[in-house]
């Protein structure tokens, strides 16, 4: 099992959420967070001073998955989630040791 | 606020013009003139008082937590409805059943339902000036009152409470039992027969929000968590600056409360009186906010933001009772009493387990209670036997309470037990986890996730 | 709301005490008097209809998304402003050409700038106390309508327009198409002379900012990811209790609007019929929110916050055309069915595709047309032969509304077409998304990066 | 705004009827009427500058960041009753000594405490008709200016201030300072004999705010962080919609406070006065929105919403030292510059290291010494060679502003150095991070974790 | 040491909180979060429009804890988080290469 | 590559960022939570009721950085969000399997 963080751009959520259903991921979490890198911000002046809005809007995606899934979802993401355009974030992947639903007590793939 | 069929007290000067002034023609005010600033006061008085149906609304929506916010919106502005359609069909002519439409001699007018049309075909008014003003003009004031006792309500009872049976004890307060109450004193029934006192309302508005407010929150149980463990769970609300404009807007409507309540402008005695009634209202509301910042100073080490607008308002009710007799300085007292109230009442209810979301038993009952027997201090209503004394008109005021009290608190009790065998008054716990927003209303106050990010 | 040149209507008595009173001597009021009630009336009713500025400006915040609420905030204070300027400087002269300032007889006033300036240099009035008031409160009063005629197009056309083509429609709108329109009427115009009545505005205000939000809406296309895959996505607003006090506002703001109509306070009759406007006005408002509210929750199983707040609006929308002549149980009728017309609307616009973001065109315009056509069954203006007909006032009213919604929407839409051919009016599809407060206005509503815990 | 003791300049008309109207009795209003004229204008003046209380509120709960929002509308809340009582108690003796209760002649009046009470025992008028408006209401009136004053300081030494000292650094600022200055001008001392002229106070009211705000910036410092590393650090406000809801507040409010200053309603010169007032002060607010909305797109590239508003303030202090000569383009561009002095004078500000939270030093202080100095052009007392020239006029003006930033400045900052030496007046930095709300206040101005998902 | 990511229903916080208290947990870190699952939302009408409320408001816990602690910790979220409902939620365990208290600079199991 | 949780005080982020570009760090996401620990929030009274106020604002960082970063990281974070009083917070050190850029489609390091 893994756990797939992916950093995105919160306007492509619905399109995200859609592809990765199609794939078979049967849940993920969703937190609004924000994220500096290249995209570096930008200028803004509020009341005659400049000041710099260092870091942007992101949304952070969480989902634990079977490892069979991990390269189409990391591929679903990286198709839907691309614009090309600086900021479009990032797909990472973490080792997971287990997992469980609380609802049912399964743990292991069943739980995902 | 009294009918001219009460003579009693200083207010009943107001309609009729001063003696001193009446022998100066050259100066004396023209009857048409006087009935135009009569209706006048009326009608600046009435989108005044109308006005705190959003201070309300406000003060509601920033004390609950958001995920009841809309459902209060919702409440606030349908009450208000209610309450409008309500008054007119029902409750102004059990409120003024007058001299011959009593169903109950003094205790209950005829509910009989009345369009009310001021202007005939020929756009000449339906009703003579010789009445002194308007009778649209009282209409539309006086059912301002009648919303502002349904506002009350919904503030205590949030969080829990089923929407439509709400209304429909909102419908039901508003359509008969304050106006029985009403007729009571200012329909010319029992109370003012009684020599009973109170220029606007603190009792007969107030209290009897209040004591609805106490029957159904007896009978609806507190918020789940809230009395958990043997301890209070405070459940802070939303959000300090709407509750803090709902106050600011309460505040400002009060002066259309107490002063339109003067009932005439068109003298000079009433614009002095008028003037005087704004100015003791105002100072009230900045005793009662004072005392109550300084009693959470010295208490809790901390000023309590919602104390504070709590106790703005109950200075408001406590000079409701009597704006116009008190100097100032005395009306600051009466406030500061009513905010000290505020300060010892709401942990004293959180003791006897009763959940009042807002404060408002404490603001609207109990300060309302005070103000009334206030008012003893410095009027004194004529009996049989000339003026009564201060402790005779404490134990009319008292008798006042006592009944105004008893029969709101019982007719509403009956109601609310009536409402909850029928249909259910309070939600299921799933849905007060949710909030009443997703679970009634369907939309969230504030439903986007995240701020600004939301892509659909 | 119409000059004294009009004398069809019930309205027209409001200047001209009525002969019943005028014989009474000793009541009668002095002509002085007279002019400072009346004038009283109009700055009265002009700073409720300016707070109405405020209404819409909290309507709209409320009803838009988070990454929208500074955009609309700064076009509400931009518009209002605008407003007061152009029609200062043009659309007051426009709208009230009177004998001899025609451009083309009846249907547009010479657009002469006029600098008003009511005292002399010894502090004496330039204008006589004949005229009935004092024209500077006139001129305030007619003001606070034209801006509100522009506050209403903002609503609908939100989250997508450009802020300076918005401002120049705004500029031309209340320079030129509302004060030629409103000139049709209340000017003395065509409308005034075909017998057309219209009290306060339901078609010739309402209706007006109705149609150019309309023309506006079909130029600039619905919000991307509105109407996605022939499918409706709903994009609920930021803030309900926002929402909730704008609708307020409104509310409150109304009785001046409707009841400043009147024109004329200083009579018997006329302090009668402002009292009629005021009641009817709020129950016309009731009946709206509460029809909206029993239809949500019998259609959706649940009630919609957002279109009870509409429906209180169209409520008053619908009995602005004519809110003296109707019993209050006929005003609570008339309210109701505007409330209707909102609820079966607001998704009838969504399957046409025309995305009004606020819901203005079913309040505003829909509301507009049923109140103006409602007009016909309680008042009938004067022709030739006499009182017309029901009918023949129906038709009236129908060729009113057509030539209203001609004008504006063709003059609108071509206004709208120029702005985009020289300008655009669309932003572009990245700043849809980030927001237009990112992208136009330099400050979020709400920049905080969490609460309480921005370090910046 | 001017007791009737100041007759030069054009308001000292107001009280008495223009000749031109005396002569015609049969339209002549009588002094009964006159007096409640007079009264009503004074009470609904009030009202509408109370409202002001809540729109600072308002504006400041904005612009401060949410961990300081408790906490400011704690303050707003607190210092509006502190006001209203030490003016009462106070300040209203001081500012007006009347003849006899000077403590040192034209300079500083007497404090005496005096407890204003209208109506005898019999309900008769304790003062007589022929003040010409009932005192209670003048006072009621002047109380809402007192507070006012008050109200300006808050904004500036917002985030980082303590809440007691702040109080009774308000408690002596309306019990004591302005008092003191306003007696100068309208309580008929000094400055009222030098021909100085200030209608409703953009010296007397607006500049005093300033200037004790400005003291109290100096001493105090700025916010942690705000001038880091030799730059300026923006940090945005909580909530424009709040910031923009007490901006429209304060310009309906301020149609009290400049048409209440004309001090009279009951002659048509009054009335045609009182109109003016309101045109011109609406189209000045217009006009500083406008002129800040267009350079900041200018010069940033966007339009700065926050400038905007501090643009209408701006326009509304420069017209209110005479809101009632100038024509409607005058007011205009009266009005605009002062919103072109605030987009230039709020970095200005910021370059002096001088931190002013909400702008109050630009709108209400410059933008008041520039609308005093302005008054030059339309109004010129008389002294004893007949009406001055518009240049004595400004060194008049130019004296006045500078006596009253004198004393204010002086005994603000000896005040605040007082305090800050007692009891210190900045919080720790520690509670400055964590902000005023947790430290001082005990609950935050949204406390919620999360919408609507808080589970406590 | 491992980190415990829990996906729970936020009204059940408290309740947990105290539960991990009791077995030894010393901090942990909550963020307010949107969940995506079986629990499918719910169907809302908006203005006359129907609406998927596709996300759930949930809360992720997050807790560094040492390995003797896993089954502890696992067990007692488990049973307090459940309601034997849908969308009760679940338990994630990561491995955790080291810890460290950045007020003593402490370092391994002893900066939990 | 290693994944860096860092729980920190909120008004330390401004100068957590700059040391941490110093030294090479190229993004980071940025999240507001709420912590429990032995910092143990504070007694409120609330309208005459006293609660505890259990949870502590603070913001949790997440960095990918490659091995190599983990120990100037560490010290970074370390040094600047240090005030020497309770609450400062904690860093973990997580493994990370893999990384990839949405924009470019790179991985490995170069994603980062
Ligand atoms: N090393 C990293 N660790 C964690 N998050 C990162 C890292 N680098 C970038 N991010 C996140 O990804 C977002 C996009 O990265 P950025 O460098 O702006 O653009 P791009 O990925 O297109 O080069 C950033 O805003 C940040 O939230
Ligand atoms: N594979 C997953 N990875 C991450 N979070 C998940 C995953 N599956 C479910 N979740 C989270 O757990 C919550 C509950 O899951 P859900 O499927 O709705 O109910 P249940 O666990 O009772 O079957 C979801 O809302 C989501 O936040
Ligand atoms: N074991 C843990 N797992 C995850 N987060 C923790 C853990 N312990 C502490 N934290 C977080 O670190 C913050 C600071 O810890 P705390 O114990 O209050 O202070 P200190 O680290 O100075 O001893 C807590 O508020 C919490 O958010």
């Amino acid at each position: 099992m893994k756990l797939i963080i992916a950093i995105i751009k919160p306007f492509k959520l619905e399109e995200i959420r859609e592809a990765l259903i199609k794939i078979g991921v049967q849940g993920l979490v969703v937190t609004e967070s924000k994220g500096f890198g290249r995209q570096s911000g930008h200028t803004e002046i509020y009341r005659g001073a400049e000041y710099e809005v260092t870091f942007v809007p992101k949304l952070k995606l969480e989902m634990v998955i079977p490892d069979s899934l991990v390269d189409p979802v990391s591929e679903a993401i990286a198709t839907t989630a691309k614009t090309g355009r600086i900021g479009d974030g990032k797909i990472f992947v973490l080792p997971v040791d287990s997992a469980m639903r609380i609802r049912t007590g399964e743990t292991g793939e069943e739980a995902l | 606020m009294i009918k001219p069929i009460l003579v009693s007290g200083i207010a009943g000067l107001s309609l009729f013009a001063s003696p001193a002034f009446a022998q100066d023609t050259s100066s004396a005010i023209p009857g048409d003139s006087v009935f135009v600033f009569n209706t006048l006061l009326f009608l600046i008085g009435g989108f005044l008082v109308m006005w705190m149906a959003a201070g309300f609304a406000m003060l509601e929506a920033g004390l609950v937590r958001s995920k009841n916010v809309s459902m209060q919106c919702t409440k606030n502005i349908a009450l208000f409805s209610i309450a409008g359609i309500m008054f007119t069909l029902v409750g102004y002519n059990v409120l003024y059943p007058g001299d011959g439409n009593w169903m109950i001699e003094g205790w209950v007018g005829n509910p009989s339902v009345k369009d009310i049309k001021l202007l005939d075909a020929d756009g000449n008014p339906t009703v003579t000036a010789g009445d002194g003003y308007s009778s649209g003009s009282d209409f539309f004031f006086q059912l301002m009152f009648c919303a502002a006792t349904a506002s009350i309500v919904s503030g205590t009872l949030a969080e829990r409470i089923k929407l439509w049976p709400f209304l429909i004890f909102t419908a039901v307060l508003t359509g008969l039992i304050y106006p029985i109450v009403a007729s009571w004193q200012w329909g010319g029934g029992v109370l003012s027969a009684a020599g009973f006192s109170d220029f606007a309302g603190s009792t007969l508005v107030h209290s009897v929000g209040g004591w609805a407010a106490l029957a159904g929150a007896i009978l609806l149980g507190a918020r789940t968590g809230k009395f958990r463990d043997g301890q209070v769970h405070p459940m802070p609300g939303s959000s300090m600056p709407l509750a803090t404009l709902g106050t600011f807007i309460l505040w400002l409507g009060w002066f259309g409360f107490n002063g339109g309540s003067q009932l005439a402008l068109g003298s000079v005695s009433d614009a002095d009186a008028v003037s005087q009634i704004f100015a003791n209202t105002n100072i009230a509301a900045s005793g009662g906010a004072l005392a109550a910042m300084i009693l959470t100073q010295i208490l809790y080490g901390k000023v309590d933001l919602t104390m504070v607008l709590n106790g703005a308002l109950a200075g408001l009710v406590s000079i409701t009772a009597e704006p116009l007799a008190p100097t100032m300085i005395e009306s600051i007292m009466i406030g500061a009493v009513g905010g000290v109230i505020v300060v010892f009442a709401v942990p004293m209810l959180d003791r006897m387990r009763i959940d009042d979301v807002v404060g408002a038993i404490p603001v609207h009952l109990l300060a309302g209670i005070w103000g009334t027997i206030a008012v003893a201090f410095n009027t004194q209503t004529e009996g049989a036997d000339g003026i009564r004394s201060v402790s005779e008109q404490i134990s009319i005021q008292l008798y006042g309470i006592g009944l105004v009290g008893l029969f709101t608190f019982v007719a509403s009790f009956a109601l609310w037990m009536l409402l909850k065998l029928l249909f259910g008054i309070r939600v299921s716990d799933e849905d007060e986890y949710i909030g009443l927003d997703a679970a009634e209303i369907g939309i969230e106050a504030y439903p986007e996730f995240g701020k600004g990010s939301q892509s659909l």
